[in-house]
């Protein structure tokens, strides 16, 4: 695969992991006394779980990983209004694959689609467009979910709906913004974070200007990183280098994808579509200001919220986290997965408590799917 | 998150709707170009753009993508160079 | 059976369930007139001198198959009815004798299609060395059922001594698939069409009963094999390691993929590990007996893309491992679920 | 296995179909918790020293099991299953001993339910003595099956020198039936609710094989015997004159009947003579050994009914005659397709 | 069975039988010179065989096998227009079992179901009726069908659909009569008939007066029969000794259910729901004046005709019967079925051409099901 | 045509929709009973009817019934003695 597996190159590896062993003991980084390095995107603790990243780089540096996945960070009444709307008899819920089994009060999608809810997986926001027009009858709802990255698929099927006078498509929109969970991390005195490695897909769509704030106002480097193996080690290796030179700049490590501006026609149909939420709650972080994206009232035929009268806007909704999790405090990297008293207790892949057991890119899944607790636990 | 892959756009199936095929490893699916379509969408045919949910959100920049192997390799030569060096040093110094 | 043909519908409809005349004619002329069972009795009546061998032991293993599409690149319902039942026997150490085989037939179904793959599971049948002795239909209202679902259960002798089964694994055996790994379950994603994804994979199905014999006529103290269906080469490995109480490890650069096979993993965040396969096992042998078994695999068509991938331990009990390509080693856990295709 | 539960849904989803962990701890939760296989290959290995006899026969056969609703007064689809498949067997004079048990499971089917029919499933092995040695779960999406379907195939022997069979009848040989006909059709008509009919009928359902042995021991000769299921009665008898080349004659004013299933047949235009059974045989014993026969059925519960209910003759071969209670006479014939209620 | 059973008993079958064979060799009745005598009604057919009366009786007795099948005497345009609607994706096509598996040009009902169309089985009109309360999103169509025994249910279920305000159920209406075939029969200058079996379940709606003019008009006896065989075989007394007796009268062997003005509730029904329609086709009769009903006007919203624009009203369709049957000369008498060529070759119950091989009412399907036909070649 | 059961009406179901249950030897289907109804519907209860297609068409009289019974007897009863009569005329005449 081209512009993949050159960026897989175990040979390669090797040399960028020696610079990296080097520069952590140029700056002094042990187990004891690490360097918190922050992959704020769930896309990069998938990767790093994957190729054995955090075993294979010095002992002196720790990952931490943080919110970066859209699915963990929705509180569970978020996943209660897709049940309620994709249990409406007219409706056809569609949705990425990865919402399906996070856990809702009474059930996730996937139980809701066994107990007769017609829910549909699609691999894109067109595929959900295409079943509005083949099936004029049901009401067609697309779970609209993701950061920055798929924010702008949304919009353009919205748009498209608009142009073609789709009248039985609409977004149940829960669209959600990095920049701003990462401010309100910098502002909590509990975290110690030394620097971060940006998400890449996120910068292809916004660039990398909106990362300055890190540099800038809170002097912590980070570097904008794909998703490759090699990659996230050049990252880490800039970031490190940053480091021992004092520097805080937002470097690109990205640039074959990352423009520094972000993509025109992707900003532009975001703001066509969307407008900011005063707030938005986050799983973990609480209410974050100006975090969540909500459809303008100029396309309210398309907003599931409108159709249904369902969703964020339609009240505060006071829903528990279960009892005894730890889902926000390993969401925003203040603890491991293992500390978390539920893992592998009550909550286990089979049944969860938190959304970060069965996403893809949720921590503890990560933790538990590729041994990252019972390797440590296992004699070697 | 977002997953995003590599793929090459191979044809243009429906110009009005911006819609090509593109191919991650001999599979074919067809995306939306709107977000690239920065010539006609003809010329597009043989870009490397990256796809992310049935869209294509950005060509891939051969040079930058060189330019980022380029430095990765200097770092492996800079590396071997140094693993010499220290291995002379060592050897100098007599340590097997 | 020389009378005119009185099976003239062109789909299935109740009346060929109902237990009369209508039904007798659908299974006349759709299923014995190819099956050719030997009597007109509701049971076959069989013997099999292997059978009487002192020490030989009767297998019988059973699945049902719920595949959509029906037909697909590289084969059809009654092709992986056929061939999954025998791959069932064959990997643990049985010779196929006899299937049965039961059709779950919605109404509307095209009688054609049924044609069809009962030619398939014909041809599969002659080439695995099976007969197919009994059967069953039955006939559901439209929305009952996806078109057709098949069960067949095989019997088979497992000659006196041969003892194959993944308790015997010991430390050190080694593990070798017969080829490339999630042809059929690509395939099968690619197939149905709502993801709108389009390749040139083509099922792996195929009958594993002969390759499983030259393996222990080539390695006599073949310890297990398994073939890798649902839940992938992962699944089988992870109940195998679980069964012996041993590690496995394989290494993640020997394993036989196929491009597209990785192409569609990467669109849609899969693993290849997961994926089903229809015509692919893995063997473990002792180390000594490793490349006669490789050896014998790859003379045979169904082995030609074998290769070693790993080998059993005494450390992590229960547990495979994958030295991944990049130097790093990660745990390949059971999956929960199916795999989902995703997006993050 | 004591380790605590896993299984924690109350409905069947997709996961639990996807050959991983959740699939696993359906399997062992329900299944194999309660079936209780002797290993954890897929497939049985099995000995039984009957079927190593010089002369002994292995007898095979196949069911599909789709009854709607899944529970109904008298069984549920379980145990239809295994006395389905345990008759089959039967009535062909093998000794039943192995059952193979697939199920093709609805996404959205409760867990009790499943546990509830795996339990009548045991229950009704047990007093048939026949072991689930394998099986095999497989879950389908919403509305590709109709909540369960379960297929049964079963293995059993046939001891040397026992042959029975329809072409073994003789013009003379009595027919005997062991019960009332009709029940389980008529159940399953009013059990549906769509005609809205509510009756205190209960199916037949049960096993035969132990009856079976007995009509063997009291009547020697007996020459075969078949269970009369889809089709009814009308249907089994028929196969038996077309495949004994013979006639058969029975008498309207024999044929055991209970008053709620005539009732039903008048509301609904049907003939009893063709709605199923699911416990009911009719066996043909040469006339000097009917009496006893037929008090060996007496004897036992499932034959307490019993009646002899007609002859073979060599008139008028492959047809079925009824004398009828009003002193005339007709034809039998199968049915087409099944039958329908009717108003006129 | 109250009702029932004592009008099968054997040994008062066997003096009935008797008295008939007296009666016949009185009139010099033999099988070369039968008494030719029809039972108008299916009902009565389906009986004859089932207890084999027809060679029970004197053999100077010969049923003539009427036109009173509603199923039978169906032209395959109806069919076709019942397969046009419920192929309607909207539809759920109602029917009574009879009509399943009656021929159409292109399908059966049976096979447009085994093709998708949502066709269901009923028992009753109501049935249909609680379907439609049940699924307010579809339209649900019951297939009108059968003599006066039937035609009240239907108008009763239209006037309670009215009562509710009802929608989405209406009534594709092919209700037709007995008095008027009849009367065509009877015009036929071919047709030998010496005398009637009268269909008691229309006579117990409409009363025995409506046959007055068999016996004033044409001269011939007829008695309302029951349904049991001792009922089927008094009537045939009656008759034979009307004949003996040179009366020609309108008797009523069924007086336990048939009223001689027929029931004022139905009759009220039907006035209110029904008008007659000019003229109606019958298969093997053509058209017959005032032979058909339609619903009036008022009702128009629950007549399937006015729905979807389909059925008799809708003009004329030519639909040729399939080449070589004899269904109309059968369906009328003319001819018993064995006499058609098609019988038992080009048509079985398995591939039928005609309704009269699967309609339980069918002479074809008696003859084929009962052994009429086969009893006869068979050495006895 | 027109397939009818004699059945025994043994509950009032629902007054207003004029529904009662029907027994047919055991079985039992509600019926609409607006076709019979000549006096109160709860008087209806013990009667028998004729049913078709869940509806009560007619009530059956029992009278008539008796009525066509007994001639049926006589019937009977005079073949009886009819063929007594032929029997011993035979016998007068030597035919066994
Ligand atoms: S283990 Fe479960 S409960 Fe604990 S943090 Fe992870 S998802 Fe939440
Ligand atoms: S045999 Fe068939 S074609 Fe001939 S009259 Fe009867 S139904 Fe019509
Ligand atoms: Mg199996
Ligand atoms: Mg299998
Ligand atoms: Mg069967
Ligand atoms: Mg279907
Ligand atoms: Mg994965
Ligand atoms: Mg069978
Ligand atoms: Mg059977
Ligand atoms: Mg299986
Ligand atoms: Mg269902
Ligand atoms: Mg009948």
């Amino acid at each position: 695969m081209k512009y993949a597996t050159e960026f897989r190159d175990p040979k390669a590896a090797k040399a960028v992991l020696a610079r990296i062993a080097a520069v952590a003991d140029e700056i002094g980084a042990t187990r004891a006394a690490p360097v918190h390095i922050m992959e704020i995107c769930g896309g990069h603790t998938h990767a790093i779980f994957r190729y054995g990243l955090d075993k294979l780089v010095h002992e002196g540096i720790e990952f931490i990983h943080g919110p970066g996945c859209p699915v963990c960070v929705l509180p569970m009444a978020r996943v209660d209004e897709c049940v309620e709307i994709a249990e409406r008899p007219e409706v056809v819920f569609t949705t990425f694959g990865d919402a399906m089994r996070v856990p809702g009060t009474r059930k996730s999608l996937m139980q809701a689609k066994a107990d007769g809810a017609d829910i549909r997986m699609v691999y894109s926001p067109l595929d959900a467009l295409e079943l509005a027009r083949r099936n004029p009858d049901r009401e067609v709802v697309f779970f609209g979910l993701g950061f920055e990255t798929t924010t702008p698929s949304t919009a353009l099927a919205i748009q498209q709906a608009a142009r073609e006078g789709l009248e039985n498509f609409s977004v149940f929109c829960n669209h959600i913004t990095v920049p701003e969970p990462i401010k309100a991390l910098l502002d909590d005195p509990h975290m110690v974070l030394d620097g971060f490695i940006g998400p890449g897909h996120v910068s292809m769509v916004i660039g990398t200007h909106p990362y300055d704030f890190i540099a800038r106002d809170y002097a912590k480097p980070i570097a904008v990183a794909g998703f490759e193996p090699l990659d996230l080690l050049q990252s880490v290796l800039m970031v490190l280098e940053q480091i021992r030179d004092g520097r805080a700049e937002v470097e690109n490590q990205y640039a074959r994808v990352v423009p520094e501006h972000g993509n025109p026609v992707s900003l532009a149909a975001m703001a066509d579509v969307y407008e900011r939420r005063p707030s938005f709650e986050w799983r973990g972080l609480g209410e974050i200001d100006a975090s969540g994206l909500r459809i303008r009232p100029v396309y309210a035929a398309y907003d599931a919220e409108e159709k249904f009268g369902v969703g964020y806007a339609a009240g505060p909704r006071n829903v528990a986290e279960p009892e005894g999790c730890a889902c926000g405090q390993v969401m925003t990297g203040r603890i491991k997965p293992t500390a978390c008293p539920q893992f592998g207790r009550g909550c286990t892949p089979e049944m969860p408590l938190g959304a970060l057991m069965v996403s893809s890119e949720g921590a503890c899944a990560a933790y538990w799917q590729y041994g990252g607790a019972r390797a440590t636990e296992a004699a070697e | 998150m977002c997953l995003g892959i590599p793929g090459q756009i191979v044809a243009v199936t429906d110009e009005t709707r911006m819609m090509a095929l593109a191919e991650v490893s001999g599979v074919r699916r067809e995306v939306n170009v709107a977000c690239v379509l920065d010539r006609p969408i003809g010329d597009l045919v043989g870009e490397w753009a990256l796809i992310h949910v049935g869209f294509a959100m950005a060509l891939i920049d051969a040079d930058e993508a060189a330019k980022t192997l380029e430095a990765l390799r200097d770092l492996g030569e800079a590396q071997e160079a140094l693993e010499a060096m220290e291995a002379g040093q060592k050897a100098l110094e007599g340590q097997s | 059976m020389t009378r005119p043909a009185r099976l003239r519908d062109t789909r299935v409809t109740l009346s060929h369930g109902g237990g009369g005349r209508a039904m007798r004619d659908l299974i006349d002329e759709v299923f014995t007139c190819t099956f050719r069972p030997d009597a007109m009795e509701d049971q076959a009546r069989l013997h099999d001198a292997a059978l009487a061998e002192p020490g030989a032991r009767l297998a019988m293993t059973t699945d049902s198959f719920v595949v959509t599409p029906l037909e697909f690149p590289g084969g059809d319902i009654g092709k992986l009815a056929v061939c999954g039942t025998v791959n069932d026997l064959a990997v643990g150490g049985a010779r196929p004798l006899w299937l049965s085989a039961a059709f779950i037939i919605e109404e509307g179904t095209e009688v054609a299609l049924l044609r069809r793959v009962v030619a398939s599971m014909d041809q599969e049948a002659r080439l695995a060395g099976v007969r197919i002795v009994t059967g069953d239909t039955k006939v559901v209202g439209r929305g009952a059922a996806d078109g057709l679902f098949v069960t067949t259960t095989g019997v088979g002798v497992i000659p006196p001594g041969r003892n194959i089964g993944a308790v015997h694994i010991r430390p050190g055996d080694v593990a070798i698939v017969n080829g490339v790994l999630g042809d059929h379950g690509a395939t099968i994603l690619a197939a149905r069409g709502d993801l709108a994804l389009s390749t040139d994979l083509r099922s792996d199905c195929q009958g594993l009963g002969h390759l499983m014999e030259a393996v222990i006529a080539a390695a006599p103290d073949t310890r297990a094999a398994r073939d890798a269906t649902r839940g992938g080469l992962a699944s089988a490995l992870n109940e195998m390691a679980e069964a012996a109480g041993l590690g496995i490890e394989i290494d993640e650069t020997a394993l036989p993929l196929r491009t597209e096979v990785t192409g569609m993993c990467e669109i849609l965040g899969l693993d290849p590990l997961y994926l089903a396969n229809e015509g692919t096992l893995v063997v473990f042998v002792p180390e000594d007996q490793a490349e006669a078994a490789l050896a014998a695999m790859r003379a045979r068509p169904e082995g030609s893309g074998a290769a070693i991938i790993g080998r059993a331990l005494d450390t992590h009990p229960g547990q495979v491992r994958m030295r991944t390509a990049f130097g790093g080693s990660r745990i390949v856990d059971m999956l929960v679920g199916e795999q989902l295709p995703r997006i993050c």
